[in-house]
């Protein structure tokens, strides 16, 4: 019975999951403070410096949690950053600074952004493209109808609408309230709905998921349809920073290389079926801290460049490189 | 092909045409059908004159893909490609210092340095184990990040004439044609050589058994390192051509490589090349590449404006996909 | 199978019905545009040309569709006529200030007090730079960073590069401010209207110095800007009407929408060509300042018209691509809109061209270090800091032209007799 | 059991097409509560088919399936398994990542308003398990891939019957399994017969229809050929019922002393992490089967040959020449070929023609410059050509693309890859797992042919009959090492004596005739 219990203890402990990314993040942030205060100006540990790194992660941060989702389904989405422009300057064109209009925006946006996280779910599982080249292809195709459309920022969100980016209740900045809210809520789908296991066992083994009886393109689109979701969210956060929105607000945030990058580091595997919303944070928040330290630090623009392109293969390689298999 | 079948009329002449018209790569003939439009707005491009202008722009974007082709036959991607132009085009002045003796080693120094960052890619990936899409993504930054800051941010001299002949240059007063460019010589070796040695050489048949089926490739002998590796570098070398091409075309540009890692995997798969490793063909990568650059001239040419472009290609490239996805499942 | 089919087909033609909506109601859109922000005489001009033979009602109604693209068109908020014809009245006044420190002039300046900012030294600077991401800035921040060890009192410089994105550098001006470190922050925004509420929260703490790009508030102490778009625009444009002979097909080249700076030069230029009868914009293109595109938009105008009589740009980066298009065609060479970059300058000196470079010169780099010192000292500065803006010409060209240096360094970069000069700047 | 009960399943005049083919032609069959009953039938008698039709997963294009009485037509495996019918493939369909519990309940979570309830979940997975008796093997929160494969199979039988289920169809749940693994089994379908389901269970092996079934079903070329009752009948009936005609024997005669030459390889005091002490002579000529248990080091020792997961210590030596074989290079390198178990992930290249699949060996030999010639070598131009004909491959021609062909073309496809390469050694593991009856005897002839030609052949089965049958050595592996060695001729009961690591007494698990 002892055995039982001790290694029930173990499962559990396991069960509770707390991905290895959590090791790295501590280390990066105790690192990054320690930088700091031999290179720096030893500031980084200061409130108002924290609340901002988290601050600084909320876009990214949003839209990574639901490429995580993409991505446990074994897919993945490059067109988000096409779709956080979308979402900004069509909120700010509907918008127009007028308060009233902040609602029917929104609901234009969501609208948009589920259409067109529903096109690339159908194209990639109905039309058998492979989701890089589905997505490359979707965001080609927004990026077209983008600046065809509008070249500039266009339209206004009202003040109140700001509040999103800029309102604070109490100590605590909204944008962090909701990046706590969209990570939170697909954490919870995730490992406690059906819908969560339901994604975990399309990406592990579509075959598997599909002789058990789920519809499993139904699964993986609506997996698009909720990472579209998260970029309309992203996009809106955005748009509310900026106050009016641009076509290249999305591609030049890089959103869509960062926001696998930041979920591959989390630990999530490309190949799909593992992996979680934790880790994604995690991700995101390693390279919130490094451009926190590096800004703190005054380094060179390009050198930065050079070191997180190094972290994403040093982090990744961490847990891949005792693996026996090919890799391509 | 008949040595296997125990039942063996011998088809008609009739049926082997139909079989192989059927087997022709539709890329072929969509190039052809987008050069016939580009030529009947612009009857210069049909000269030989036009088109081989033409060839010398699309030159840079083919090379790329040729040897983006090797690794996404091995299963990978290699996103590093663009940066590795802009780096050559920077380094390239750097190094050159503004002195045209110095163009030679620099161009030996330039394709040895394609060779290690092939060799870090493919070390990356067949030993750390690192998905190809995150190494190379990773190289991406590290290299654009190393060129900016070796050059300060901004190119430090010029690309003096005698590096920019392969990209810009002309051979003068041949017969038949009153120049012919070397961005085109260039072309036609590199392609020649990234046929043969995928198409006619046993490291092709070993790419593509290793992209089909890796864990059998490994134990039927293949040395799935080597031959992965090997795909890296091949493709880093090419975009260090690439990059001399483009740096002869349009001189010292810090934006030169910028997105042409994802036109040239685009054109690959236009090209009929599969992601995810097992099948793909050179020449079609090639002629992918050039179908596309022959639709931006044709976008052009009717004045739709770039955006449409875009467009455009995302459109087309989907379609591409789905079009042989569908059409392997019918024939399953 | 014939379900899949007729899907693929489908969301095809779907895909390409959206596209032409979006492209056809934009067209609508910039029609409005053009017709609240520029002269009247255009519409007269197309409907004579639709009278004329097949072919040439062919070219001009290319050139039509060219000025109505939406490449050509400026947006309201990018355009204020007071704004324009200050910068038209600007360009041909003498500047206060010492002639050959161009950096420390000014243009009908408004003093105000900063005596409320006045401070003991030693100082710490902050910039939030919106990125160090083309030739441009790298020469304008050696100038800046040159410009900040002539001053001891300075003691720490802390700069912060937004790499081009406009949501970091909001996160960059706030981890500034939240630091509570800098005495003065000065901000080169990356775009205009994103970083403005991002200003705005950071003027409530420290005295702000905007340079370059604008924001749309007045909060900061000072902004600091040359001339301005319409000058740099309206000299390039008139160069071109002035020495064309005939009928003139131009072909102007852009960078990317959306900046003000940019903005403002096209919305110039094209006041310009619309209101002179021997210019045909045959094409207004974006070639994202990539040389590569540029020759190929070039190559391929001159393939589908033929002859290009004059480029403007809205920046000259791309100046020597698109003579080299020209050179490969076997063309001659085009009157050419340039900018004080090295690698143009000679190549219009050594081929004798007929060119013009108007500048946004570098030396502004220097103005926001000088502005800071001022308003620490509890100086008077004006609100707005209107430097002088040269234009480099025929005449003067070979006073500019620098062999020793880098092929994109800025001639105007002012910085000629700080320490440092040439190996900083990356030269010989 | 009693036959006046209904059946709970029958099948009534199916037919399913496919495109150029007829797959089942009007057949009929019912199906018993209380039963189990084995459906046998070469490779394409349609076999699968059926189970597939009978479960949704394909239309019938005529016929009808009547289930506790009524006409059913499910559209979904899904509407089969609520109705009270679940399968069970040939391949584990278990998600890696995932717990026991989660595997067990996949795609019906206990659940409500989408919501999972974890308690419930693992609550009724210990249910389902403790049915099976397994209760106590493993924890329901224990994620999958940390199990072994016998327990995998547990959980893949947990996750058939935690619905309620009728009828059981089973295809090919042995294959993958040892023989006390088996015996498990064995016992877990008694289990099951108590809850009076009914069992469709489709095999190859012979052994296990006749222990395990009451009745047998033949099927062959699509058409129904009639059910047996297994205690009336034996193995030669049936096999002239599938194939229409008899069979002599199942194997080619064993070598005389004279055939078997010197040694060619030689293993001295070989581990590693897998394996201890191995101590092993392959001479010209011979067949050594291997036998053991799943995880007994069976495949390892292949692999340990073939340098896949090298020897660290001891020695080997090839042809005398004592070498550290550390890759499949090197052991090509030195005549060595490698069947494999996993033909479709190990073997062979799908996407690529015939003859590229059987030229890949031969060319790994070459320098990666050489240039290729297409349909052989340099000195031998026609290669291709004729090993296919040499093993017999059934193609339209060596163009097409081997995921095109039969599984046992497949693997003739993969042993002409190993005949290209001129090996003297063979390597085989499992080399007809999930063939048929004909292509079967055709591999064993080819085998022996191999050994007879000089070849020395170290052959890997967990099918008894096999390794008797072809065996002129057979050595038993227990726990990573060699555990015993035995003449032709050992019988069954030898064999699982020292597989079970017990030399003598009675073995646990072990199933004597």
């Amino acid at each position: 019975m002892t055995t039982v219990s001790l290694s029930n203890m173990q499962q559990r402990i396991r069960a509770s999951q707390i991905p290895p990314v959590y090791a790295i993040l501590v280390v990066v942030f105790v690192g990054a403070i320690i930088i700091d205060a031999i290179f720096g100006r030893g500031q980084m540990l200061s409130g108002p410096i924290l609340t901002n790194m988290v601050v600084r992660s909320v876009a990214l941060g949003i839209v990574a949690v639901g490429q995580t989702y993409v991505m446990i389904g074994a897919s993945i989405d490059l067109s988000v950053a096409f779709m956080i422009s979308v979402t900004a300057v069509l909120a700010s064109f509907v918008m127009q600074g007028d308060p009233n209009k902040v609602l029917i925006a929104v609901v234009i946006v969501f609208l948009v952004g589920i259409l067109i996280g529903l096109v690339n779910g159908l194209i990639i599982t109905k039309l058998k493209v492979n989701p890089f080249i589905a997505t490359l292809g979707v965001g080609l195709l927004l990026k077209g109808f983008l600046n065809a459309s509008f070249t500039n920022f266009v339209g206004a969100v009202p003040a109140s609408f700001q509040t999103l980016g800029y309102g604070e209740i109490g100590p605590i900045p909204v944008s962090i309230l909701m990046l706590l809210g969209v990570a939170l809520i697909g954490g919870f789908i995730l490992q406690r709905t059906r819908y969560g296991a339901h994604l975990y066992g399309v990406g592990g083994s579509e075959e598997v998921a599909r002789l058990s009886g789920l519809r499993t393109d139904r699964v993986l689109i609506m997996a698009h349809i909720i990472c579209a979701i998260t970029a309309v969210i992203s996009g809106l956060f955005i748009v509310s920073r900026l106050r009016s929105g641009a076509p290249w607000v999305g591609p030049d945030g890089l959103y869509d290389l960062e926001s696998i990058a930041a979920v591959v580091v989390g630990g999530t595997a490309l190949s799909g079926g593992k992996g979680g919303v934790a880790g994604t944070i995690a991700g995101v928040l390693i390279f919130a801290i490094l451009d926190t330290m590096f800004n703190q630090i005054g380094m060179d623009a390009f050198l930065k460049q050079f070191l997180r392109g190094a972290i994403i293969i040093l982090a990744v390689a961490s847990y891949t490189y005792r693996y026996k298999g090919e890799v391509a | 092909m008949s040595e296997l079948t125990t039942t063996n009329n011998g088809p008609s002449t009739w049926q082997r045409f139909a079989a192989r018209a059927r087997s022709v790569n539709p890329i072929y003939v969509i190039m052809i059908l987008l050069l016939l439009g580009v030529g009947y707005l612009n009857p210069r491009f049909l000269e030989v004159n036009g088109f081989l202008a033409f060839l010398r722009r699309a030159a840079p974007i083919m090379i790329l893909t040729a040897g983006q082709l090797y690794v996404l036959v091995s299963g990978g991607f290699d996103l590093s490609v663009g940066s590795i132009v802009t780096l050559v085009v920077i380094g390239g002045a750097l190094m050159i210092d503004n002195d045209p003796a110095n163009t030679w080693w620099v161009i030996l120094v330039l394709l040895a340095g394609g060779v290690v960052v092939g060799l870090v890619n493919g070390f990356i990936v067949a030993y750390l184990k690192v998905p190809s899409l995150i190494a190379t993504l990773g190289m991406l930054l590290v290299l654009r990040g190393a060129g900016l800051y070796w050059s300060g941010g901004a190119p430090r001299g010029y690309l003096t004439d005698n590096f920019r002949i392969f990209g810009r240059g002309n051979i003068e007063n041949l017969p038949l044609v009153d120049k012919f460019p070397y961005a085109v010589i260039v072309l036609a070796i590199v392609g020649i050589l990234a046929t043969y040695l995928f198409h006619r050489m046993v490291y092709g048949r070993q790419l593509l058994a290793l992209g089909d089926n890796p864990r059998a490739a490994k134990l039927s002998g293949v040395r799935t390192n080597r031959v992965r590796i090997l795909a890296f570098v091949i493709s880093a070398v090419s975009a260090v051509i690439a990059g001399i091409l483009l740096g002869g075309f349009s001189g010292v540009n810090i934006e030169a490589g910028t997105g042409l890692e994802l036109q040239a995997i685009s054109a690959a798969v236009l090209g009929g090349a599969v992601l995810l490793g097992g099948s793909g063909s050179v020449p079609a990568a090639m002629a992918g590449a050039l179908a596309l650059e022959l639709l931006f001239a044709l976008l052009n040419l009717l004045g739709l404006p770039k955006p449409l472009r875009d467009a455009v290609q995302g459109l087309i490239i989907i379609s591409a996909v789905a079009y042989a996805a569908l059409g392997t499942r019918r024939s399953k | 199978m014939l379900n899949k089919k007729w899907l693929l087909t489908l969301i095809a033609i779907l895909a390409l019905l959206l596209t032409l909506v979006a492209c056809s109601s934009s067209d609508t859109s910039d029609e409005t545009t053009a017709d609240e922000t520029v002269a009247e005489e255009t519409t007269d001009d197309e409907t004579m040309a639709e009278d004329q033979s097949d072919d040439a009602a062919m070219e001009e109604e290319s050139s039509g569709s060219a000025m109505d693209s939406e490449a050509a068109m400026v947006a309201d908020e990018f355009f204020s006529q007071e704004q324009y014809d200050r910068s038209m009245r600007q360009m041909t006044m003498e500047a206060e200030g010492p002639a050959d420190q161009p950096w420390i002039q000014m243009l009908e300046p408004e003093m105000i007090d900063t005596s409320e900012y006045a401070k003991e030294g030693p100082y710490t600077f902050c910039f939030s730079n919106a990125g160090v991401n083309n030739p441009w800035r790298v020469v304008g921040y050696t100038t800046m960073l040159a410009e900040v060890d002539l001053h001891p009192e300075i003691e720490e410089f802390i700069h912060v590069d937004a790499e081009g994105s406009d949501e970091k550098q909001i996160s960059d001006i706030a981890d500034l401010v939240a630091g509570g470190n800098c005495d003065v922050l000065i901000v080169s925004p990356n775009t205009t209207a994103a970083l403005t509420p991002a200003v705005e929260q950071a003027c409530e703490e420290l005295p702000v110095l905007v340079f370059d790009r604008g924001v749309f508030t007045e909060c900061p102490v000072s902004f600091i800007q040359p001339i301005g778009g319409y000058a740099f625009g309206q000299a390039g444009a008139q160069y071109i009407i002035d020495n064309c002979e005939g009928d003139c097909n131009v072909l102007a080249l852009r960078i990317l929408p959306g900046v003000d700076v940019l903005e403002e030069r096209w919305a110039a230029a094209k006041i310009a060509f619309e209101g002179a009868d021997n210019i045909n914009v045959v094409g207004v293109e974006f070639g994202d300042g990539d040389n590569a595109k540029v020759k190929s938009i070039v190559t391929d105008y001159l393939d589908r018209f033929g002859h290009i009589d004059a480029v403007w740009m809205d920046a000259g980066a791309t100046a020597v691509a698109a003579l080299e298009a020209f050179e490969d065609a076997g063309a001659d060479y085009p009157i050419i809109v340039g900018e004080d970059q090295q690698d143009f300058l000679v190549k219009w000196q050594e081929n004798g061209l007929s060119g013009i470079s108007p500048t946004f010169p570098t030396f502004q780099w220097r103005t926001p270090i000088i502005a800071g010192l001022h308003v620490m000292n509890g100086e008077e500065v004006p609100a707005v800091w209107r430097l002088p803006q040269p234009t480099i010409t025929n005449e003067n060209l070979d006073t500019y032209v620098q062999p020793n240096m880098p092929p994109l360094h800025y001639a105007m970069c002012g910085c000629e007799d700080m320490p440092g000069f040439p190996e900083n700047w990356g030269g010989q | 059991m009693t036959t006046a009960e209904q059946p709970i399943l029958e099948v009534r005049g199916i037919t399913k097409r496919f495109p150029g083919v007829v797959a089942l032609n009007n057949v009929s069959a019912q199906f018993m509560p209380g039963e189990v009953h084995a459906v046998v039938g070469e490779n394409g008698a349609g076999k699968s088919t059926l189970m597939k039709v009978m479960v949704g997963a394909y239309r019938p294009d005529g016929g009808e399936i009547i289930f506790r009485g009524e006409k059913v037509a499910f559209a979904h495996p899904k509407e089969a398994q609520e109705a009270g019918i679940s399968i069970i493939y040939q391949e584990f369909n278990l998600l890696p990542d995932r717990t026991v519990a989660q595997n067990v309940f996949f795609g019906r979570e206990p659940s409500r308003y989408g919501l999972v309830n974890q308690r419930e979940l693992n609550q009724k997975t210990v249910e389902v398990l403790r049915e099976l008796g397994a209760e106590n093997m493993f924890q329901p929160t224990a994620p999958l891939h940390t199990l072994s494969v016998a327990e995998q199979q547990i959980v893949e039988i947990a996750k058939a019957i935690a619905f309620d289920s009728k009828v059981l169809i089973m295809d090919e749940p042995t294959a993958a399994l040892s023989m006390t693994e088996v015996q498990l089994l064995t016992d877990l379908i008694d289990k099951l017969l108590e809850r009076n389901l009914a069992i469709v269970f489709i095999s190859h092996r012979f052994r296990e229809v006749f222990d395990l079934s009451q009745k047998i079903s033949v099927l062959k070329d699509g058409q129904y050929i009639g059910t047996l009752k297994t205690a009336e009948t034996d193995a030669n009936e049936v096999i002239e019922m599938m194939v229409g005609r008899p069979l002599d024997s199942y194997f080619p005669g064993l070598a005389t002393p004279e055939e078997i030459g010197a040694v060619k390889v030689s293993v001295r005091n070989g581990s590693n992490d897998f394996l201890k002490n191995i101590n092993l002579d392959l001479c010209a000529g011979e067949i050594v089967g291997v036998s053991g248990l799943q995880g007994s080091g069976r495949t390892e020792l292949a692999q340990a040959l073939f340098g896949v997961e090298p020897f660290h210590e001891g020695t080997v030596a090839i042809n005398g020449k004592a070498l550290q074989v550390n890759s499949p290079t090197i052991a090509i390198r030195n005549k060595m070929g490698f069947v494999t178990e996993d033909r479709k992930a190990e073997g062979i290249f799908p996407n690529q023609p015939i003859r590229d699949n059987i030229l890949l060996t031969v060319r790994t030999l070459q320098a990666l410059v050489k240039r290729i010639s297409r349909d052989g070598v340099t000195g031998q131009p026609n290669l291709v050509s004729d090993l296919s004909h040499q093993v017999d491959v059934r193609a339209s021609s060596s163009d097409q693309e081997v995921q095109y062909l039969s599984g046992g073309n497949q693997q003739k496809v993969v042993l002409a890859k190993w005949l290209a390469s001129t090996a003297e050694i063979f390597i085989f593991d499992e080399p007809t797992r999930g063939i048929d009856v004909e292509a079967k005897a055709a591999i064993h002839e080819m085998i022996r042919e191999l050994a007879r030609r000089g070849a020395a052949i170290l052959m890997i089965s967990s099918e008894l009959p096999e390794i008797i049958g072809m065996s002129d050595r057979i050595i038993v592996m227990w726990d990573g090492t060699i555990y015993g060695e035995l003449p032709s001729g050992a019988t069954e009961s030898e064999i699982m004596k020292l597989a079970t690591g017990h030399s003598n007494g009675n073995a646990n698990g072990s199933n004597s005739e």
